[in-house]
């Protein structure tokens, strides 16, 4: 018997989005769903958790009309969902987000010790076990951020459990407490509608695997039937192109030098070398401080004090000492970053995606202060067409893109404003297989052209497949730096945990790692 | 508009009088108001009347407005309460020049100004300096010479509000008061009793307070009542408002002035109307009478 | 981090100094400021204020604002005095009234502003003019006298020196404080001034939340008229202009954010009290007008500056955090 | 959505037809409203109002406030008056001397909310307690005549019926208009309104843009301030007041978000108009004060509940946006 049954499910914004979904969930099956960015996979998902409604079509839940008139009335039903995009509540503590629907509660107060015991229950089943649950939501990273949002989820009871690409921001010992808990979920008989973008997850998690394309679900099949290469089609409706290979490159003269740079508590003696026409890895577990070191690199924070150390950009020859204030300073010395929470520090969400595009440097759409509205839409076309970013039109407001769309267009910002050297905070976060090649070609052009590119990411695959070097963080110091082919695979998790096995060496022992 | 509808008899037209006063949120120029309405209903076959008054005494841009739409509106007469002894002449002249009586109440336009702009407008109103002297010389009488007085003043901008504060003043240099404080209360009650309380704690030897109205007397007398100092520092006010009489009946207010509001704009009206018949009016003084527990004239 | 020194009440302590400099000035300009008598009566003061700047933060923290205050007091002191006086109604029957009155207006504030999703900027001003016209009515323009019947609330008790509407109002203070800090009800309004949208996600009625906290604004507008009339025996529809201004002023002094979110009614308080002396001590000097508006401004910009420097030293990592994490920059 | 309707400014749509019906509707209560001598009166009235409403609609949509506008206006006709009448200087210069001094106290509020990160809502609330106090100090607390000399600015021109100084104003309403849309300006301010973080971390420096913001605002209420001194022939200190509140009420009728990013120039205007109408045909009516109070409330909400519904109706997809992605729900 299937728990969930969706007939026709269709849903319209501007044009149709969904076009008559069929889909049939069974207790205790994890059922993959894949497809390209603005296939309308977290469109569905928001339908089947209350978020949105269906324009057209009916559910159906046990075999009863399932029409949920909001997220509360889906969960009381049993059915929850992790977001793509994070809801986190700054302000409040870590315990008070899990519990923020169920607090608990004497005479109308918050009964902090049963809220915080049951936050440290929940944290511990996503290996948060370290974390003091008080600690306000805003001391996190992105990676714990999404952690805690699924601790708040699955720690709920529920019948039906929606994940869309929650391991966006997780590294691998994080992706293996994940699947843990799934596979306890799956033994009580939770149907469990898994997103990702990373096929080894769909790999190791999926029973059956169901592709959507356009609106239209185009397969569905055991995941013993199908495979990687045949997805990746599915997905994109063309025969995809072979594996990717990337040629050796030539590593160019050193561009920015990094010499025992400290930002207390964060960083610690970071001696780095970035080189043109390589791209440099950045590896380590959530919380290792890469998102850090990027921002310092940036001048995106004021310096704390006690800050150490000295930068030195080499052009022509000549080495020069740099020491940004601010982005503004360190963009003039042609250094750009692609930031990491995508709503927050980057997307303008209720502006078009050509005014998002062409931001950091209107000055090629402008004379004299002007903005020349033809020349912006005809660049801002261009960089849409480059990137494949799928959307109705360019004067579309990007929050209404697909999370992995709205990815692209921060990266065409970035690539229009043109600058030697391009840091990526997880360049491919929500991005789709086929596109995600596509990036990872832009990538290698660049290097290959003379730019020289930091790549953060907690995808170990993708750090191997592109880098020329992987400098790996652990505990705010950089461990060990490898040179393409001098890696493997334990070797990087034994560099990315080094600090954290010595104890007493994490500087911010609330926030520790998590393993 | 409504009034000649509902009359429907106009075989002669009948003149249009605005009345424009300063805040219509004022007790005085409700009561102002209220007066020009009545006798308007009892004279209805001889004039035609609309009530305007700005939000408050400060807003000089609304009640210059004000008399521009009643340029618009095509009336024959204004009478105006000043909101402005100034400011309000330019447009005045306008109205003048464009054919219509104007008649100043209340609050006097300012003579200089009225000569830079070549222009006479007659005036019909109460002497507030002296009026504010009379209540001051009767405080006088119940203090010792030499005693500490404290004067709460309006708005400092506002005419009226000078006149009352220089005639507090004249009659307390007179009767050889020391004026120890004098503060802008702007005629607001919470803000009087703020002052008050600061000066009842600053002068411990204060003998009076002088209000600039009975609204700020009213803020006044509270704090004093609660200070326990009823009994030792005397107040005045001005304007008879309703809610000082009790006060007066409880001896918390020494005496207050009267300036007849209700029939100032009558006499205003019967001002323009006189003029509109032909005749040549002189400028009029109306009384300021002396309030106190026992004489209530 | 581990001295005994952090158990001391940090968050208070910067406006705690801004206050004790002003008394401290005020005390070197002026023979009789510092008595107890000045504090009496500043305390004696205060409640309409410290009440409606309760009000206030409960707003200011959901990421509204309610203008409408001042014009709400007015409204409820007027009808406590029509219910008084022309009904012959008893103080208790007449403070409900008008308490209750603000309570309602906060309700269409909140019911217009959240259900209908209208700026409450633009709700709370209508309601402004609103409130002002029908109390201009209540009272056909005129201040009525109430005299001793209302004046209880006021008078200071004796022994005390203090009044019982300043008792009642440090007790709402206190309770305003323990609401926010430790209810489900006081969390959920942070969570909503923070990220309204999460809230709803986590399956939370958000509307209700809203509503609720300019029902107190309302509510607490509607005590203030009562501690107004009460204080000055006298209804008065001209009571509380440009009120809202001073609350808000108090509020944010007591570094509660417009942006929702992070607030302190304790804090607010303190705010409430800054303001206080800072009039009174003005008054006491004998400062012409001109003078006062020029402290008066200087005073509330360097209170706020002086609040976050002290931030910023004491804690640069939350403040890092605030500026270039949340999306929120300090400066609104 | 190919049809010529969609060449129409429908953005300005639902703001004229409410401006209509007011008209329409005072047209019906008096007979004389519907006049050419009334329209060239509301004209001739509105100058300062709408460059001050211009100067506001930049800073909001930076998510900023400015309070201080009344006062500086003020302070600037006060300048004006000093500079015309003690130095007898001609009206060119005290023209810019009041200007400038708006613009350099616009800096001020600029650069203490910018620089320091203090919300503006409490600098500009303290430069409106000290540019009121410069006012008086520079006026004596008097009103001066000024006489013919400024008056040019503000009388009609023969043949034309409309005054210089609307002329004037109309022209930067759409210069202000062009800025906002045309502009890298415009974008920066729009961008630095929707998410300041993200523009800062795209290499852009956003303190000048907001300090801008606020020098425009400055200026605008330097300029309303000899717009209106030409208008009323004298200086006066008490001028606008409370000013701020009409116009962030035009302003925010006209559909700019107080929370920034979003707003637009000629709607400002329509704001403004709707205002001027407003207080206008209430005059000619001859509403009592308590009746123009609550039929003002009712009107400004009003105006903006049927602004924010024809969005809804009109614009489904700028609504969902707003709805669902936006984190500001209509309802849960
Ligand atoms: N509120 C909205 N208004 C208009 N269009 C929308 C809205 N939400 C989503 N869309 C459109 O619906 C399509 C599907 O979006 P959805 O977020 O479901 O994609 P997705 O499959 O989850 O992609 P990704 O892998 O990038 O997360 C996209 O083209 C998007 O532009
Ligand atoms: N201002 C701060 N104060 C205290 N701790 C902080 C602060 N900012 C970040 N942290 C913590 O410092 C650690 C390093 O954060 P960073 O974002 O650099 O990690 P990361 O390696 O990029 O991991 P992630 O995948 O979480 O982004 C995190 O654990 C974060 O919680
Ligand atoms: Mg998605
Ligand atoms: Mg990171």
């Amino acid at each position: 018997m299937s728990l969930l049954e969706l007939h026709g499910l269709g849903k319209t914004f501007n044009a149709a989005v969904l076009k008559g979904i069929d889909l049939t969930l069974a207790p205790g099956e994890v059922l993959a769903l894949m497809g390209a960015n603005g296939a309308g996979k977290s469109t569905l998902c928001n339908i089947i958790s209350g978020q949105l409604a269906a324009s057209t079509g009916s559910m159906r839940l046990q075999g009863l009309d399932y029409q949920p008139g909001g997220v509360a009335e889906a969960e009381r039903l049993g059915v929850r969902m992790v977001r793509q995009e994070l809801s986190q509540i700054n302000q409040l503590s870590v315990a008070e987000n899990i519990g923020l629907a169920h607090l608990p509660k004497r005479w109308g107060f918050v009964d902090y010790p049963r809220l915080n015991q049951q936050a440290s229950q929940a944290l511990a089943m996503v290996g948060l076990e370290s974390l003091d649950p008080t600690t306000p939501m805003h001391r996190l990273g992105v990676g714990q951020q999404q952690l805690v949002e699924i601790a708040k989820t699955i720690s709920q009871p529920c019948k039906i459990l929606l994940l869309d690409e929650p391991t966006a921001a997780l590294t691998d010992p994080q992706i293996d407490i994940l699947f843990q808990q799934i596979r306890r979920l799956q033994k009580q008989a939770v149907a469990i509608l898994y997103i990702s973008h990373r096929l080894a997850d769909i790999e190791r998690i999926a029973d059956t695997v169901t592709i959507l394309r356009d609106g239209n679900i185009v397969s569905r099949q055991a995941k013993a039937d199908i495979s990687a290469e045949q997805i990746v089609k599915d997905m994109s409706g063309v025969a995809s192109d072979q594996a990717q290979h990337f040629a050796p490159r030539p590593p160019g003269d050193a561009l920015l030098t990094l010499t025992k740079v400290s930002r207390p508590p964060l960083l610690n003696n970071i001696n780095l070398t970035i080189r043109r026409g390589e791209i440099l890895g950045i590896g380590g577990l959530i919380g290792a401080g890469r998102t850090e070191l990027l921002r310092a690199i940036f001048g995106a924070d004021l310096a704390p004090a006690g800050s150490q150390g000295e930068m030195t950009i080499t052009r022509a020859q000549k080495a020069q000492a740099y020491a940004p204030a601010s982005p503004a300073q360190a963009v003039a010395a042609g250094i750009g970053m692609i930031a990491e929470d995508r709503k927050q520090q980057a997307a303008l969400l209720p502006l078009a995606i050509k005014h998002n595009i062409t931001l950091a440097k209107l000055s090629t759409v402008s004379g004299k202060g002007w903005i020349n509205s033809t020349k912006e839409a005809a660049t801002a076309g261009h960089w849409q067409q480059a990137l494949a970013i799928k959307c109705d039109h360019i004067d579309q407001p990007i929050g209404e893109l697909s999370g992995g769309n709205q990815q692209k267009a921060i990266i065409a910002r970035w690539l229009l404003r043109d600058c030697d050297l391009l840091m990526f905070d997880e360049p491919t976060r929500g991005i789709d297989v086929h596109t995600k090649r596509m990036i990872y070609q832009l990538l290698d052009d660049l290097a290959r052209a003379g730019k020289a590119i930091v790549v953060v990411s907690s995808e170990s695959e993708e750090l191997t497949h592109l880098c020329d070097r992987i400098a790996v963080m652990s505990a705010g110091e950089i461990t060990r730096v490898f040179n393409r082919g001098q890696w493997s695979e334990e070797q990087l998790m034994a560099a990315a945990c080094e600090n954290f096995l010595i104890p007493g060496r994490r500087p911010q022992a609330s926030v520790g790692p998590s393993l | 508009d409504s009034a000649t509808e509902s009359n429907g008899q106009s075989e002669v037209q009948r003149p249009k009088v605005a009345l424009i006063m300063k805040s219509l949120a004022n007790e005085f120029f409700v009561a102002m108001a209220d007066g020009a309405r009545q006798h308007h209903a009892e004279h209805s076959s001889q004039y035609d009347l609309i009530v305007n008054g700005i939000k408050d005494e400060s807003d000089l841009t609304q009640q210059v407005t004000l008399v521009e739409q009643m340029m618009a509106i095509g009336v024959d007469v204004i009478v105006i309460a000043p909101a402005d002894s100034k400011a309000l002449v330019p447009v005045l002249k306008r109205a003048v020049n464009a054919g219509i009586v104007v008649v100043n109440i209340d609050n006097q336009l300012d003579q200089s100004v009225l000569q830079q702009a070549n222009l006479s407008v007659p005036f019909v109103g109460p002497d507030n300096r002296a009026g504010a002297k009379k209540v001051g010389d009767y405080l006088a009488k119940q203090l010792q010479p030499g005693s500490e007085v404290a004067i709460i003043a309006g708005i400092a901008t506002a005419f009226n509000g000078q006149q009352r504060q220089a005639g507090f003043e004249d009659s307390m240099q007179q009767t050889g008061m020391k004026v120890v404080s004098v503060q802008n209360g702007d005629w607001q009650q919470a803000k009087a009793s703020t002052i008050t309380s600061a000066l009842v704690n600053e002068y411990p030897n204060l003998a009076a307070v002088l209000c600039a109205n009975d609204s700020m007397a009213l803020g006044a007398a509270a704090v004093l009542k609660q200070a326990g100092k009823s009994e030792q520092i005397k107040l005045v006010g001005f304007d008879n408002i309703a809610a000082a009489k009790e006060l007066l009946a409880n001896d918390r207010l020494v005496a207050t002035a009267e300036q007849y509001g209700g029939q100032l704009a009558v006499f205003g009206i019967d001002f323009a109307l006189e003029i509109l018949a032909g005749g040549q009016p002189k400028d009029k003084k109306t009384p300021v009478d002396l309030i106190t527990k026992a004489a209530t004239p | 981090m581990k001295s005994p020194l952090r158990y001391l009440p940090w968050e208070y302590l910067g406006l705690f100094c801004v206050l004790l400099a002003l008394i401290g000035l005020f005390g070197l300009l002026s023979d009789h400021f510092l008595t107890l008598l000045t504090f009496t009566t500043i305390a004696n003061q205060i409640p309409a204020l410290a009440v409606i700047a309760i009000g206030m933060t409960f707003v200011l923290l959901i990421a509204g604002i309610d203008l409408s205050v001042g014009s709400l007091l007015a409204l409820s002191g007027a009808l406590i005095g029509w219910v008084l006086v022309d009904w012959q109604q008893s103080i208790l029957v007449a403070a409900c009234v008008g308490v209750m009155a603000g309570a309602v207006c906060g309700l269409i504030n909140g019911f217009i502003s959240a259900h209908w999703a209208i700026p409450s900027f633009i709700v709370t001003l209508g309601m402004l003019e609103i409130g002002r016209g029908a109390a201009y009515l209540t009272t056909g323009s005129q201040t009525h006298y109430l005299g001793a019947s209302v004046s209880a609330i006021a008078t200071p008790l004796p022994g005390l020196g203090l009044s019982p509407s300043l008792v009642l109002a440090v007790l709402l203070v206190v309770i305003g404080q323990v609401v926010l800090s430790k209810t489900v009800f006081g969390r959920y309004l942070i969570a909503v001034g923070t990220n309204e949208e999460a809230v709803r996600l986590s399956g939370i009625k958000t509307t209700p939340i809203k509503i609720a906290a300019f029902v107190i604004s309302g509510l607490m507008a509607g005590l203030g008229g009562l501690f107004h009339v009460a204080y000055l025996e006298s209804a008065d529809p001209n009571a509380g202009i440009g009120l809202e201004l001073s609350a808000i002023a108090a509020v944010v002094i007591g570094g509660t954010s417009l942006a929702g979110g992070r607030g302190s009614v304790v804090n607010s308080f303190l705010g409430v009290l800054i303001i206080a002396v800072l009039q009174t001590g003005l008054a006491q000097v004998g400062a012409s007008e001109p003078t006062k508006r020029v402290i008066t401004g200087v005073v509330i910009v360097v209170a706020v500056i002086l609040d976050v420097y002290r931030h910023r030293a004491g804690d640069f990592k939350a403040y890092a955090v605030r500026v270039f994490r949340l999306n929120r920059p300090a400066s609104d």
